[in-house]
């Protein structure tokens, strides 16, 4: 049976050559391994835990011992650091940078606003944690976490990296469930998540700059 | 007219709402937003700027990227569940927060607060201004020098300091940032055994280090020509927006509410005003780094003398509903490192107050960007921005 | 502490009682009365606020739903506050005094946005703390906290 | 001469040279990185390899693995042909680079007149990148980075002459020759030779993009300036190429200005390579060390920078060591 990934003529080229393939999947292994060693980071710092975000990447626990710097743009980053709180208004902008990353990205929830919105998630502008728009990879709970929780996230995020290349099985971090109540809009990963507030948080995403939210002053 | 008041104005006051239609400039105009997530707007604030080639014609801040609510919030807690909450409006100086918002509450109950508890509440204040002023200086050198440059060597240093302070904080009441230090009626952790020693040894360290930052940035021929003479504002300008702090003094305004409102224990100590008279982004760095300075003098003159005593002045608080003022409505205003933090509480008797509003210097200091920003080229929107030092968990509450 | 030449000219000129909390001045001559204490001096604006109240029966007369704004000014160089108010039941506007001190400008945008008093003659009235198509205005009584708002929450 | 034909020596040396400097350019980032860290008082990269040193190859890998982004009403060729620009025009300079007599790429006449119009020549990919990537930042990184290149143009040019009269040649290896036995320029004649050399490594520090002078890549206010849009390898050759222009720069120095491979002990290659090598990494490290020390300007005062300040002075170090090679010559016949 031709599965339809594999009939592009490179993949013909590799099965007909001895050998090619082993040389590949070695190839695509070391170029993994350089991926999880050098993540550089999108600092998506909104409120406190930006500022231990920012201690985490300063002299006394330095994230560039792992060969993660911070980048201004997204597009040169492959770890989306969601810290802090996200408000309903930033919410389709963060999905937009989520967007505008290149490929192999991860995401790292920090703090437990942007995992569940914490105290302020019933409030009327708050999102209720990051990963009801948004596929998240890691959890760091705190508020604010501190420095070196963020960094055991970063190692954990690693961890991940290397199961993933080495095709071990890696059970996918779920939210702390600690009772709370639920919103109603289900996690991303969730079952009974309807398929239209996807689309229409995509849709809010794409008129977000033709002034859908903001009404330019006179 | 008192004098102080009417100064002639020194540059003619930008007009805010400019018709950009009818501004007539060599090409059109390019429209820049500096976006809720730049590098250097200090958290998620939106700048949209009109730009004439590199120069702002017109500037228009939108806030609200991290509105969370938090006077609604606070009708809807009681008394001794609102601390908590107001920690994290202004997070870099979560203390002073916490003492604007206790002192209206006592103000309300009329308690009395011992005085161990006024000297400790005076104590973190100020070490609480130092930690926050430190922030503001790395993050304003990143802001001039780069991700990837002389910026993050300042940053890096005044980051080193700061966790100093924070570990004695964490010592002190066992958080690095959150503290829930401050109750109605005094202070909820006591001074543990050799905090005192702790913090001399900081204090002396820091103070040490405060002439190397001048020696690494205002001694620097580059840091001088990037900061002198931007985003100067004038006298009548600052009281008319409501500035307070160190952007109000460094236009030679002496408005200190340690010196004219006396709280805590502030009356039992001379607070030397720290003033500068251009207005412009030098003058505030020097306002900072002289109330730096200060702080730690205060501090250091205080610690000694703390009296022994008991540091809770009403019976201590077991329920969330213990708190349960009178009617009636109290405006305390407090001076935090950004500014003249006030809280205005009304309260109709029951446990939770009616309305609370909570004043932040933040959203003053931003309130003043459509008057610098016309005429100022982009690398100077980020140092005027900077120089504000504004915190966007306080300004958007 | 309170500024005895602004209590002066509200008990005076305008004839009104000044409670603690400050006096409470009819919005036809709040305009009036706000140029008068810049011209005294009050230049520093400390703040505009506003609360909402539901109607409710005070004694035995029927008030209806309205709003409080609160202002507070200062007078740095004598060290004076002055804080005083205006009372607006729900429909009608409160004059705008972003002309007479340029602070008030932004204080009244977020009073409208978050407790919802409209202010007539403000240059620009929009929204400051939630987006343009928000509706209803959070800081009112009956406004339920967790209001859903689609597609984020 | 190999082969004893021009073309198969310059285009075997090249190679070989060119390979050398991209291993020697990546340790250079690693370098960077480590000393930044140690100024700054943390510890750069460290964990991956021993003491980091793996770290360069895994930024390159995971540089090689990033999804392509090409921004859709991005000027397609002007925005993918703006990386390779870059890394070609910084390695141009090596072709007239002596690093040891005779072992040159192109020994030219004009080699002075060759590597002033390769450095001219940087402008070019940063613009093509700021117009051709369709974003406003980028697009203002790019119109500061053709109002620099006017401003410190004409300083590099005058610089770069004060070692031609001194030494009266324009052929690098003739430079290096005129300064043998310890007359290095940059001492030798104290006035002239002293201040060009300070004028070119402002300018080369403009031409190159380094702080304090990085204003079309200026992270904090243009989000990052040209590179905003690119990702994967297009970012790391941009990343490349400035790195491998700042190593260039510091070796044109030492070639100009500290003798190049000249230095006690006998004329062995092996020697004379080893002191040019010396030389250009002293030199490169203070370049670090001003990198990491030191605010960003503005452009505009980038613009009286050069204009009013070092295009005077340029002229002034030019007459001077007109003169001091007129008086020193004994009376013209």
């Amino acid at each position: 049976m031709k599965h339809e990934a594999y009939d592009h003529p490179a993949f013909q080229v590799v099965e007909r050559m001895p050998g090619l393939d082993m040389a590949l999947l070695k190839a695509d292994d070391l170029l993994h391994w350089g991926a999880e060693n050098s993540l550089w980071i999108f600092p998506m710092g909104t409120s406190c835990c930006a500022i231990e975000f920012m201690a985490a990447a300063a002299s006394r626990l330095d994230m560039d011992r792992f060969g993660s710097i911070v980048r201004g743009s997204p597009r040169q980053c492959d770890v989306m650091v969601i810290a802090g709180t996200i408000t309903v208004k930033m919410a389709p902008r963060v999905l937009k940078l989520w967007e505008q990353m290149p490929e192999p990205k991860w995401a790292i929830a920090m703090g437990s606003c942007a995992i569940s919105g914490d105290f302020y998630r019933d409030i009327y502008s708050v999102v209720p944690g990051v990963d009801t728009f948004m596929p998240v990879d890691v959890y760091v709970p705190g508020c604010p976490p501190s420095p070196d929780a963020l960094i055991d996230g970063i190692r954990r995020l690693q961890e991940k990296i290397r199961a993933a290349r080495g095709g071990k099985p890696f059970e996918r971090e779920v939210r702390p469930e600690t009772g709370m109540i639920l919103p109603e809009i289900r996690r991303l990963g969730d079952s009974d998540r309807d398929p239209a507030i996807t689309e229409a948080q995509c849709q809010a995403v794409l008129n977000m700059d033709k002034g859908g939210a903001e009404r330019p002053p006179r | 007219m008192n004098a102080l008041a009417l100064t002639p104005p020194i540059a003619p006051r930008a007009n805010p709402y400019l018709d950009i239609e009818s501004y007539e400039g060599q090409g059109d105009l390019m429209v820049l937003n500096m976006g809720p997530q730049h590098p250097s707007t200090h958290g998620v604030l939106r700048l949209k700027l009109w730009l004439d080639g590199e120069v702002v014609v017109k500037a228009v801040p939108y806030l609200g990227y991290l509105h969370r609510g938090v006077e609604k919030l606070l009708e809807k807690l009681t008394y001794v569940q609102s601390t908590p909450i107001v920690d994290k409006n202004d997070y870099v100086s979560s203390m002073t927060n916490e003492l604007a918002l206790v002192m209206a509450f006592e103000k309300l109950e009329g308690c009395e607060i011992p005085r161990r508890a006024r000297y400790i509440r005076t104590i973190c204040a100020e070490m609480q201004r130092v930690a926050s002023h430190l922030l503001w200086l790395g993050t304003f050198a990143l802001d001039m020098g780069g991700a990837l440059g002389g910026g993050t060597t300042a940053f890096m240093y005044c980051l080193r300091e700061r966790e100093r302070i924070l570990d004695l904080f964490e010592e002190l009441s066992g958080a690095r940032f959150h503290y829930h230090m401050m109750q109605v009626g005094g202070v909820r952790h006591d001074l543990p055994a050799g905090w005192d020693a702790h913090l001399k040894r900081v204090a002396a360290d820091i103070s040490a280090r405060i002439p190397e930052y001048e020696h690494m940035l205002s001694e620097n021929v580059i840091f001088r020509a990037r900061t002198r003479g931007v985003g100067r504002i004038d006298k009548l300008l600052a009281q008319e927006l409501g500035l307070s702090g160190p952007n109000i003094r460094a236009c030679g305004i002496d408005h200190d509410l340690r010196r004219s409102q006396p709280y805590a224990a502030y009356d039992e100590i001379e607070v030397r005003p720290a003033l500068a008279t251009e207005g412009d982004v030098y003058a505030r760095y020097q306002v900072r780094l002289a109330e730096m300075r200060e702080s730690l003098r205060i501090a250091l003159a205080l610690i000694d003398g703390v009296p022994a005593g008991p540091i809770m002045g009403r019976k201590p608080i077991e329920t969330v509903n213990a708190v349960k003022p009178p009617a009636g409505e109290a405006y305390v205003a407090i001076d935090s490192p950004r500014g003249e933090l006030g809280a205005w509480v009304v309260s109709d008797g029951s446990t939770k107050p009616y309305r609370c509003k909570l004043r932040p210097p933040s959203y003053h200091a931003l309130s003043a960007l459509p008057y610098l920003l016309p005429g100022v080229t982009i690398p100077d929107v980020v140092v005027i921005l900077g120089s504000l030092d504004p915190i966007m968990g306080e300004a958007d509450r | 502490m309170i500024g005895p030449d602004a209590l002066l000219l509200a008990r005076e000129r305008f004839g009104l009682e000044t409670p603690e909390h400050g006096p409470t001045i009819p919005r036809e001559r709040l305009g009036e009365f706000a140029r008068a204490l810049f011209e005294a001096g009050y230049v520093y604006l400390v703040y505009v606020s506003a609360m909402h109240h539901p109607a409710d029966k005070q004694g035995e007369t029927e008030r209806p739903a309205r709003y409080t704004v609160v202002y507070r000014v200062r007078d740095l160089a004598r060290g004076l506050e002055f804080p005083f108010r205006c009372e607006v039941p729900l429909g009608t506007s409160v004059p705008s005094l972003a002309a007479v001190w340029a602070g008030a400008d932004w204080q009244e945008r977020e009073t409208f946005d978050l407790v919802g008093p409209v202010f007539e003659g403000h240059p620009d009235l929009r929204r400051i703390m939630l987006p343009e198509d928000w509706e209803g205005h959070p800081l009112h009584r009956d406004y339920a906290i967790n209001t859903p708002h689609r597609p984020w929450r | 001469m190999l082969f004893d034909s021009p073309v198969l020596h310059a285009l075997i040396l090249g190679l070989v040279i060119c390979s050398a400097l991209m291993g020697v350019t990546s340790y250079f980032i690693w370098f960077e990185r480590r000393f930044a860290g140690r100024m700054q008082g943390r510890i750069g990269p460290e964990h991956v390899g021993f003491k980091g040193l793996l770290q360069p190859i895994a930024d390159a890998f995971k540089l090689l693995i990033k999804e392509d982004i090409t921004p859709r009403n991005a000027d397609r060729v002007l925005f993918n042909l703006a990386p390779l620009l870059a890394v070609f025009v910084a390695l141009l300079t090596l072709a007239v680079l002596p690093l040891a007599s005779g072992l040159v790429i192109a020994d030219l006449d004009v080699g002075v007149l060759f590597f002033l119009a390769a450095g001219a020549m940087t402008v070019v990919p940063t613009w093509m990148a700021g117009w051709g990537s369709n974003n406003k930042y980028a697009l203002i990184g790019g119109m500061r980075a053709i109002a620099q290149s006017v401003a410190y143009g004409v300083p590099l040019v005058l610089a770069a002459l004060v070692p031609v009269i001194l030494a009266g040649s324009m052929n690098l290896s003739e430079i290096v020759a005129a300064q043998a036995g310890g007359h290095w320029f940059a001492f030798w004649p104290p006035g002239p030779g002293f201040l060009g050399g300070i004028l070119f490594v402002l300018a080369s520090l403009a031409e190159g993009n380094r702080i304090p002078f990085d204003i079309p890549e200026a992270e904090s206010e243009l989000v990052s300036g040209i590179s905003t849009e690119y990702t994967g390898m297009k970012f790391g050759l941009f990343y490349l190429g400035e790195y491998v222009h700042s190593l260039v720069g510091a070796a044109l120095f030492t070639t100009l200005f500290l003798g190049g491979f000249d230095g006690p002990g006998p004329d062995v290659l092996a020697l004379q390579l080893f002191w040019f090598l010396l030389k250009t990494s002293v030199v490169s490290v203070l370049l670090l060390w001003v990198r990491w020390t030191y605010v960003r300007l503005r452009s505009d005062q980038l613009m009286t920078l050069c204009w009013k300040y070092l295009l005077p002075s340029g002229l002034g170090v030019v007459v001077l060591a007109a003169m001091w090679v007129w008086f020193s010559q004994e009376a013209p016949a």
